[in-house]
């Protein structure tokens, strides 16, 4: 202990306002993130090569071998159809995957530009989100599309853009709140008195401390989107009958939940574990964007 | 330890003996407070004084059984001669609010928000007592009388329609409801402006003779302690240093702590020619054990005192120290206290020269949906290398005041100049215009925890102002150091985050960035009112530094005399949007006109008990 | 006891004008209301009137149709007529709470929607209550064992549950509890009474499942907040007992902002309701609407759309001032 | 999506009519049989007023009620029901005289002005019902109390079976007067002369039919009917597994089967036959060669495999069970013993691919619009059956409005190349199908969707019509048929059969393709001994 100096002891104080007054959130324990990583590397491996890793071909239908249990040669049976489920289910993961990727990435993009404007400038951008936001709470993005698709017959990516301008206001407003949260705080105001631009204090001293719940918020629309999806597929809205697609197998297989019960419980425990996987990312990326500097 | 036990001379309500805290951090355990010993007499007043760190709040927590999920105690705590220590919380609820009851920090938050006043002290009240409704409320409103409050249609008002003052007069009547034999007053008044400080101070003061109840008051305020409290308990980084009866702590601390913490706190009765500040700050309990937990910051640190956590000592009877070299120290310290109560020979030239950097003339300022104007007609100047006060209360409109001149509030009326430029409307102003305005004025912001970027370096926060305010600069690195140095950091701050540096480095480094632009007038809105006293006088010297080395003006805005008689030449008293007195700083503290100057000059802490008797 | 005078000045009294702002605040919202009301009203008007497809085709179906019939039915819903004067008229009805006649029954649209919302509104308060008590139990369960086994499986399942979209939920439970252990009908809405509540039980879990975690995960949040206020502490000091603490301190200041979580929860199980609605054969609105948007019955879908919005709006208005109402604070005004 | 198929299905069964069969309903009220409640399921009944929804008699509910004047025998002849006798004085009129002692079931008396009124109601214009009355019908007028005339402008073969149809039930002209905006709707409902008489009403759940006394052919044995409304066959299947459901008549027959747990009662079909429609007027369908390609490059075997089998291979276009009423079944073959079948046959498809203009093969749209799984998995299956023979089909969704907005549309080349089912309108060979032929009906507002025709069809159309002589109207139509089997403007596929999901405990005896020709057809239902 003898001879610290002043100046190497006084780095040790750390205070316990200001930051201490964000709670530490534990996330899910080491190992089960590991595990969502694992899994959700694995869908975009199938999202990427397709059927390609499929054992067998998707869209081959064998109408003497239908509805067929678990076997060596088909590992979760045969639907109504004839075609091999896990093929189906790999083949699948595309367009399970890829559209909730792009309306997770389009509104961050476009939500976190109009959020941080809206929030920064205020304005007729921020009148024009807010208006916008009461809109989508009015009738609910689900029922939008319901009557859209119903009525337009929207196919995937109709529906993916639809759900990008439906989602960029919830977005905007995450982003926006977090905006609002930060712009009174000092160290906003100090980069304004001493002549920051006011580009520079959005993008690089505002949004960095937006990042961690914008950056959460996308992987829970992620997670969001493949529901809605699927929901949409479900209700036969959205995919063409026969496309390989995890909500329109848990449709087209439910009426086989006495015969083949796996060709309907599969697709429905992977979009579980596929929006749950992002869910755990998503509050794990949180924590580590929310760490400020080393402690 | 038998530490205190001797200096009790009746029984002693309360006991602590070997209490440790520890605090449950990841996997680590940390130190947050040990060996702590401390006896509390009947009918007694005891202090517990200490900067933020020093876990005199910890140690009262303990002994109420109410220390946060992550903090566990060890040790012994006997209260009314009872182990309480082991108590589970049905068996707390007879010995809280009736045997120690307890007055919070802020009486924002430590009221129930949707409660009514009479409900949150009759729900306090004895529960066996079989009153009626009416003998009920009759009971509230005498025990709101009891703490001042002598209007009973408060008891039907929510916590959030009272003044803070008036909240805590509540809290007090709430935690006296059980009539408790020990209130522990945990700073009862740090969320409170000065006038109304005194007022509770004193109120707790009066019912604890009045009750003959005891009391343990824990504040940072050596001054307060004194003219609250019998005796003295200081802590630091979760120890206790020492051990003294108020007065005779007062007239000579046995501690280089208790020593170098009386001077560092700015006298109000005279300016001195520079505060004696503790380098460094507080550190955490297990960076300094295993030795004297103040060596570090200590000029007289030999290595006898890390040799092995010393002791608390029994000096003289009821003065106990834990220096192990106070005999050797002991009149080193006297010297160094004499050196320090030096005055200047001459305080600079008082009268605003003609060339005011800032002129503030005439400004109102009403925000919108209030009825009373923040600002109302105020005028004020401040030219380079002169440091203006502005005195007064929250709310008074000092910080309002301040953020129009830098340009963050819009104005109604009146005209604000910053060397020469109208700054009357700042959005409108050309950007030459606001690049010159910008480089005559900058401020320094109260909260040294977020007024830097949590999540850049303070490399890089020091780097954009420098580029912002010249491009052309090559060498930002080395402009980066310079500047680091220049409010006495090493240059490696540089590499690290806000989070890793302690409140008095972020403000230096928040004064680095606003000397980027080298500025003529520096801003300084409450700037060291977060820090403790040793780091504020840390800061006060800095300041008063750069106006020296670099003719700078300062705009020093706060709440306290003592620290605007230190460091200010001319000052404005403020009081709800108006000036209402200005003048050269010793005149009007030592002459006050205006009444309410005169107020807030009693109100200000004084170390004897005068200063509580009305 | 001698006493101190208080120089402090005393919050104003401002009875008279306390109750204005909520007024005041309703009336901005109803407003708000209507304009957005028009407004969606209007969207789904052009976006069914640009749709291809006709509803005359829907209605009479895979036969063989008379020239006659086509042009009955074409006047009868004022096909002919140009798309704004047609929005006209449906509007002009509107105003009168008329929604005119659905395409497909020849039923009033009120009508249609009245016989089939008694079964939505039971499903709906039936998930809703599933969800408000067992998310605010487990959510001040897991805040008050913080940490702890219990609040570690609560605060996983809530990561599950929030990720499990709800029909996949209703697949699930049909399986588990309908099919493989026949533990509850699969179906329908039952006979009324309690046969209705034994039908709607899965429905209302399956509906329930997602919003139940999320309420749990503010629940959880708010009580963890209060518990770490100082007041608690401040009522701890005191003696107060565990009881109180818990009820008048802990509880109702946490269920404070879980009356604005319930507001956007009722509205998410309306959405929810859809989905549910179609797997277990409910016949309620959310498949009413499914089923018209198929059709184009733009008549039901215009009344659906509407009776959606107004239900949700209504909900988050009632929300907010109940809110209002129960917190003190926003009643009487800061400061 | 589901709703869609039980509509048009319901449609379908309905409409679908006459051959053969046994005797309806036993109407001796005898005690000893008397069955407390029978728990009936169809999709959803949202009115009872046939103008306005087909799928009150579509669902077979409305028979229950609502009774023909004439029903059809298991041996297809017509037999009187509230109508005790008829005649046709002159080729252009029909007159039926009603039984005596008919009251509804609130006990006013039946009239001949009921049945006028009904007739005209259904008739009338934006009536849903009004395709079932031909153009030639001039009047329908009440001579007596007790007598309807029926007056055509010009003779017409096909009118004899038309007051058998089940959607021309009588109702009460009296409570129609006092009902008229409610009428048929829930909380109204409609008042017929059916051994059932309608207790309650909700379209959100169920209908509940009580026993009516006053019977005409006295009180029906089964005392009360539970009629429940299922969104899918899958939530009914799973009713009847649970034993919640004695009767019902699935879509998805395969599906309904296994999750139901039980054996379909399954019957030839009427008529009703799944098709294979090419456009003609667009590529590559309007080369022949393509489509003979097609017609034998689908294994129509496979093919009901994939529609969830309860289903016959079809050769023909119009089926010979429809032409049996014209001939014996002998006499059926033989007159269609020329005409070519286009069996399977993947080599002979491949030559006449070859000699296409496509011998390399053709990339194509088939459309799907969403009457249902079994639908899709045709169209699936006939996607995968044509690559066989280079044709690379890509499935098109459509919603079902947009699939009929689009066959009925002016634009008669918008319409895309689809699996769809053809119903058998009547029970009559001619006008079963007529209104998907010819060259009149492709044109807008008309079902012919492949939009082929050619002098000779459109001649024997006329010609099938002005003949009452059987063997003349069997030639022809077998003409028809080897039209059809040569041009192959669609292939069919497979004829339907019809079926019956039924509880252990009941037994049907006389269910065959034509119960919905029988009347009140419950009364058909007895506890099985």
């Amino acid at each position: 202990m003898s001879g610290v100096s002043a100046s190497t002891t006084m780095s040790e104080a750390v205070s316990t306002r200001g930051t201490g007054r964000r709670r530490r959130r534990r996330a899910a324990p080491q190992f089960i993130i590991v595990c969502c990583f694992v899994f959700i590397a694995v869908v975009v491996l199938f999202a990427v090569t397709g059927s390609l890793l499929a054992p067998q071909d998707p869209s081959v239908q064998n109408l003497s071998n239908i509805t067929a249990a678990p076997s060596a040669e088909h590992l979760l049976g045969t639907d109504a159809l004839g075609r091999d489920t896990l093929s189906r289910l790999i083949a699948g993961t595309g367009s399970a995957f890829v559209g909730p990727l792009v309306i997770a990435l389009g509104s961050f993009l476009i939500g976190n530009l109009l959020g941080l404007l809206a929030g920064y400038r205020g304005g007729r951008v921020d009148s024009l989100i807010m208006r916008w936001i009461d809109l989508m709470w009015a009738i609910p993005s689900l029922l939008i599309l319901v009557v859209v698709a119903g009525v337009v017959g929207a196919s995937y990516w109709p529906t993916v853009l639809i759900l990008v301008v439906l989602t960029v206001p919830l977005d905007a407003r995450v982003v926006r709140g977090a905006t609002l949260e930060q712009m009174p705080r000092p160290y906003v105001e100090a980069a304004k008195t001493v002549g920051v631009s006011d580009r520079r204090i959005m993008w690089l001293h505002i949004w960095p401390n937006v990042a961690p719940i914008s950056v959460a918020n996308t992987f829970l629309v992620f997670a969001g989107s493949v529901g809605i999806l699927a929901s949409l597929s479900f209700l036969g809205l959205g995919v063409p009958p026969g496309k390989p697609d995890w909500g329109l197998m848990l449709a087209e297989n439910q009426p086989l939940l006495f015969v083949q019960p796996l060709a309907c419980l599969a697709p429905a425990v992977l979009i579980i574990l596929t929006a749950t996987s992002m869910t755990v990312i998503g509050d794990w990326a949180y924590e580590r964007l929310s760490e400020e500097g080393p402690r | 330890m038998n530490a205190a036990a001797a200096t009790v001379p009746s029984a002693s309500i309360l006991s602590v003996t070997d209490l440790r805290v520890t605090r449950l951090d990841g996997d680590d355990l940390a130190t947050v407070v040990s060996d702590i010993a401390l006896e509390v007499a009947r009918g007694e007043s005891v202090a517990f004084v200490g900067e933020s760190g020093s876990g005199k709040s910890v140690t009262a927590k303990s002994i109420m059984g109410l220390l946060p999920r992550a903090l566990t105690a060890e040790g012994r705590v006997r209260l009314n001669g009872r182990d309480v220590m082991g108590l589970s919380e049905r068996e707390w609820g007879g010995v809280r609010g009736r045997e120690v009851g307890m007055i919070m920090q802020d009486p924002f938050t430590s009221l129930n928000p949707i409660q009514r006043c009479a409900r949150i002290i009759g729900e306090s009240l004895p529960r066996d007592a079989t009153l009626d409704r009416a003998a009920r409320r009759e009971e509230v409103v005498r025990r709101l009388a009891e703490v001042g409050i002598t209007d009973p249609s408060v008891a039907d008002r929510y916590p959030f329609q009272l003044s803070g003052g008036m909240r805590q007069r509540v809290g007090i009547a709430a935690a006296l409801a059980r009539d408790p034999d020990l209130l522990i007053a945990d700073e009862p008044t740090t969320a409170l402006d000065v006038t109304t400080q005194r007022g509770i101070l004193s109120l707790i003061k009066r019912i604890q003779q009045a009750r003959n109840m005891s009391l343990i008051l824990i504040t940072h305020d050596l001054r307060v302690a004194f003219a609250t409290c019998d005796r003295v308990y200081v802590m630091y980084a979760g120890s206790v240093v020492e051990v003294a009866r108020s007065d005779e702590l007062d007239r000579e601390p046995l501690h280089p702590y208790s020593s170098a913490l009386l001077l560092s706190e700015p006298p109000l009765d005279q300016r001195l020619r520079e505060l004696v500040a503790i380098p460094g700050s507080v550190p955490a309990p297990d960076d300094v054990a295993g030795g004297c937990v103040f060596a570090p910051r200590c000029d007289w640190a030999r290595e006898e005192c890390t040799a092995g956590t010393p002791a608390l000592r029994e000096i003289e009877p009821g003065r106990w120290s834990a220096c192990v070299r106070i005999a050797e120290v002991r009149a080193d310290m006297a010297r160094a206290r004499d050196a320090a109560a030096q005055v200047p020979d001459q305080i600079e030239g008082p009268a605003a020269p003609p060339d005011a950097v800032i002129r503030v003339e005439v400004v109102s300022k009403t925000f919108a949906g209030a009825r009373i104007p923040a600002l109302n007609g105020v005028s004020v100047d401040v030219a380079e290398g002169e440091c203006v006060g502005i005195v007064g209360e929250s709310g008074s409109g000092k910080t309002t005041l301040a953020r129009a001149i830098i340009g963050l509030e819009h104005i109604s009326s009146g005209s604000i100049h910053v060397a020469g430029v109208d700054v009357s409307a700042w959005a409108k102003l050309p950007a030459g215009a606001a690049r010159q305005v910008r480089s005559a004025v900058q401020m320094v912001f109260q909260d040294p925890y977020s007024s830097l970027n949590p999540k850049r370096s303070i490399g890089w926060t020091l780097a954009e102002a420098v580029r912002t305010h010249a491009p052309r600069t090559t060498d930002v690195k080395g402009e980066v150091a310079r500047l680091l140095e220049s409010v006495g950091l090493p240059a490696a701050t540089a590499r690290k985050r806000p989070s890793s540096l302690s409140g008095g480095m972020r403000q230096r480094v928040a004064i680095a960035r606003a000397l980027v632009a080298r500025p003529r007038v520096l801003i300084c809105d409450e700037s060291v009112s977060a820090l403790d006293v040793s780091v504020q006088a840390q800061i006060l010297n800095l300041l008063h530094r750069l106006k020296r080395e670099q003719h700078l003006g300062v705009l020093f805005i706060t709440h306290d005399l003592a620290v605007v008689r230190q460091i200010a030449d001319r000052v404005y008293v403020m009081n709800r949007g108006r000036v209402v007195e200005s003048g050269p700083t010793d005149q009007i503290i030592e002459t006050p006109a205006d009444p309410y100057t005169v107020q807030l000059l009693k109100a200000a802490p004084r170390a004897t008990n005068e200063w509580l008797s009305d | 006891m001698s006493a101190v005078t208080v120089t402090e000045p005393v919050g104003e009294r401002r009875q008279l004008s306390d109750r204005w702002p909520i007024l005041l605040f309703i009336v901005r919202r109803l407003a708000a209301m209507v304009v957005m009301l028009a407004l969606v009203s209007f969207l789904v008007f052009s976006l069914v009137h640009l749709a291809p497809g006709n509803p005359v085709d829907a209605l009479l179906g895979q036969k063989p149709r008379t020239p006659e019939t086509v042009a009955a039915l074409t006047a009868q819903f004022h096909l002919d007529r140009p798309f704004l004067e047609q929005y006209a008229i449906w509007a002009s009805g509107a105003l009168r709470f008329d929604f005119g006649t659905a395409i497909q029954s020849g039923l009033p649209v009120m009508t249609q929607i009245a016989s089939r919302l008694p079964v939505s509104i039971a499903l709906g308060i039936f998930a809703f209550l599933l969800t408000m008590i067992v998310g605010v139990g487990l959510g001040i369960l897991a805040a008050m064992r913080r940490g702890r086994t219990a609040d570690r499986v609560t605060t996983a399942s809530v990561v599950v549950g929030l990720s499990t979209p709800t029909f996949v939920a209703a697949i699930l439970l049909l399986y588990v509890f309908a099919v493989l252990l026949s533990w509850f009908p699969a179906y329908g809405k039952g006979s009324g009474g309690l046969d209705t509540l034994w039908h709607l039980t899965l429905p209302a879990i399956a509906l329930a499942l997602g919003s139940c975690a999320y309420v749990v995960k503010h629940t959880r949040a708010a009580m963890i907040d209060v518990l770490d206020q100082d007041y608690i502490t401040f009522a701890r000091a005191r003696g107060l007992s565990r009881t109180r603490i818990l009820l008048t301190y802990s509880l109702r200041n946490a269920l404070i902002p879980v009356i604005t979580i319930g507001g956007v929860v009722l509205g998410g199980l309306i959405v929810g309701a859809v989905l549910v609605e179609v797997t277990f054969s409910i016949q309620g609105i959310g498949q009413l609407l499914v089923q018209s948007a198929g059709a184009k019955d733009l008549p039901v879908i215009q009344g659906v759309t509407m009776l959606i919005g107004v239900l949700i709006i209504s909900i988050n208005l009632c929300a907010d001032v109940i809110y209002m109402l129960v917190d003190p604070r926003l009643r009487l005004g800061r400061r | 999506m589901r709703k869609r198929t039980s509509l048009v299905a319901g449609a379908l069964v309905v409409l679908s009519l006459v051959i053969s069969g046994c005797t309806g309903g036993s109407t001796d009220g005898s005690g000893d049989d008397a069955i407390d409640a029978v728990k009936i399921g169809s999709s959803a009944v949202t009115t009872l007023d046939y103008t306005k929804s087909n799928v009150g008699y579509g669902s077979g509910l409305g028979s229950l009620m609502l009774e023909p004047l004439l029903i059809i025998d298991a041996d297809g002849e017509l037999q009187p029901w509230l109508a005790e006798s008829w005649k046709q004085p002159k080729p252009t009129v029909y007159e039926y005289h009603l039984r005596d002692g008919v009251t509804f079931s609130d006990g006013t008396k039946l009239t001949a002005q009921d049945v006028v009124f009904s007739y005209d109601y259904y008739r009338g214009d934006g009536s849903a019902n009004s395709y079932n009355f031909p153009s030639s019908l001039r009047s329908i007028e009440a001579v007596d109390d007790r007598t309807v005339r029926v007056t055509l402008n010009e003779p017409n073969a096909a009118w004899a079976v038309v007051p058998a149809r089940s959607q021309l039930g009588i109702f009460s002209k009296a409570f129609y007067d006092a009902n008229r905006s409610s009428f048929g709707q829930p909380g109204t409902g409609v008042i017929g002369t059916g051994p059932w008489a309608l207790a309650e009403f909700d379209p959100t759940s169920q209908a509940t039919l009580t026993a009516n006394s006053a019977y005409w052919g006295g009180a029906p044995d089964i005392q009360k009917v539970d009629w429940t409304f299922f969104s899918t066959d899958t939530s009914a299947a799973i009713a009847f597994r649970s034993g919640e459901l004695d009767v019902y008549f699935p879509d998805e027959n395969r599906a309904f089967s296994s999750t139901a747990g039980t054996e379909l009662i399954a019957v030839p079909g009427a008529g009703d036959t799944g098709n294979f429609v090419m456009n003609v007027l667009v590529k590559p369908w309007n080369d022949v060669h393509v489509r003979r390609a097609v017609a034998m490059a689908l294994d129509r075997a496979a093919l009901v495999e994939a529609w969830g089998g309860f289903a016959e291979p079809a050769d023909y276009f119009i089926p010979p069970t429809l032409l049996q009423q014209l001939g014996t079944a002998d006499e059926v073959k033989t007159a269609l013993a020329d005409v070519p079948t286009n069996a399977f046959d993947l080599n002979a498809a491949k030559a006449e691919m070859a000699a296409s203009a496509y011998p390399e093969g053709v990339k194509v749209t088939i459309a799907v619009a969403d009457f249902g799984d079994s639908y899709s998995n045709v169209s699936q299956a006939i996607v995968a059956q044509l690559a066989a023979i280079g044709i690379t089909a890509e499935l098109k969704a459509e919603s079902s409005e947009e699939n009929t907005a689009l066959a009925l549309g002016a634009d008669r080349t918008a319409i895309l190349a689809q699996y769809a089912t053809y119903g058998a309108v009547s029970a009559d060979p001619g006008d079963a199908f007529n209104y998907a032929i010819g060259s009149a009906n492709a044109t807008k507002g008309n079902w012919n969707g492949t939009n082929w025709s050619n002098d000779k069809v459109d001649r024997l159309i006329g010609e099938g019509f002005a003949t009452n002589d059987p063997a003349k109207r069997l030639s022809i139509y077998a003409q028809m048929n080897n039209e059809f089997a040569v041009n192959v403007p669609s292939v069919p596929l497979f004829q339907f059969k019809e079926t019956l999901a039924l509880s252990d405990s009941l037994q049907w005896t006389g269910f065959d393709a034509l119960w919905t020709s029988r009347g009140p057809w419950l009364l058909g239902i007895t506890p099985k001994s």
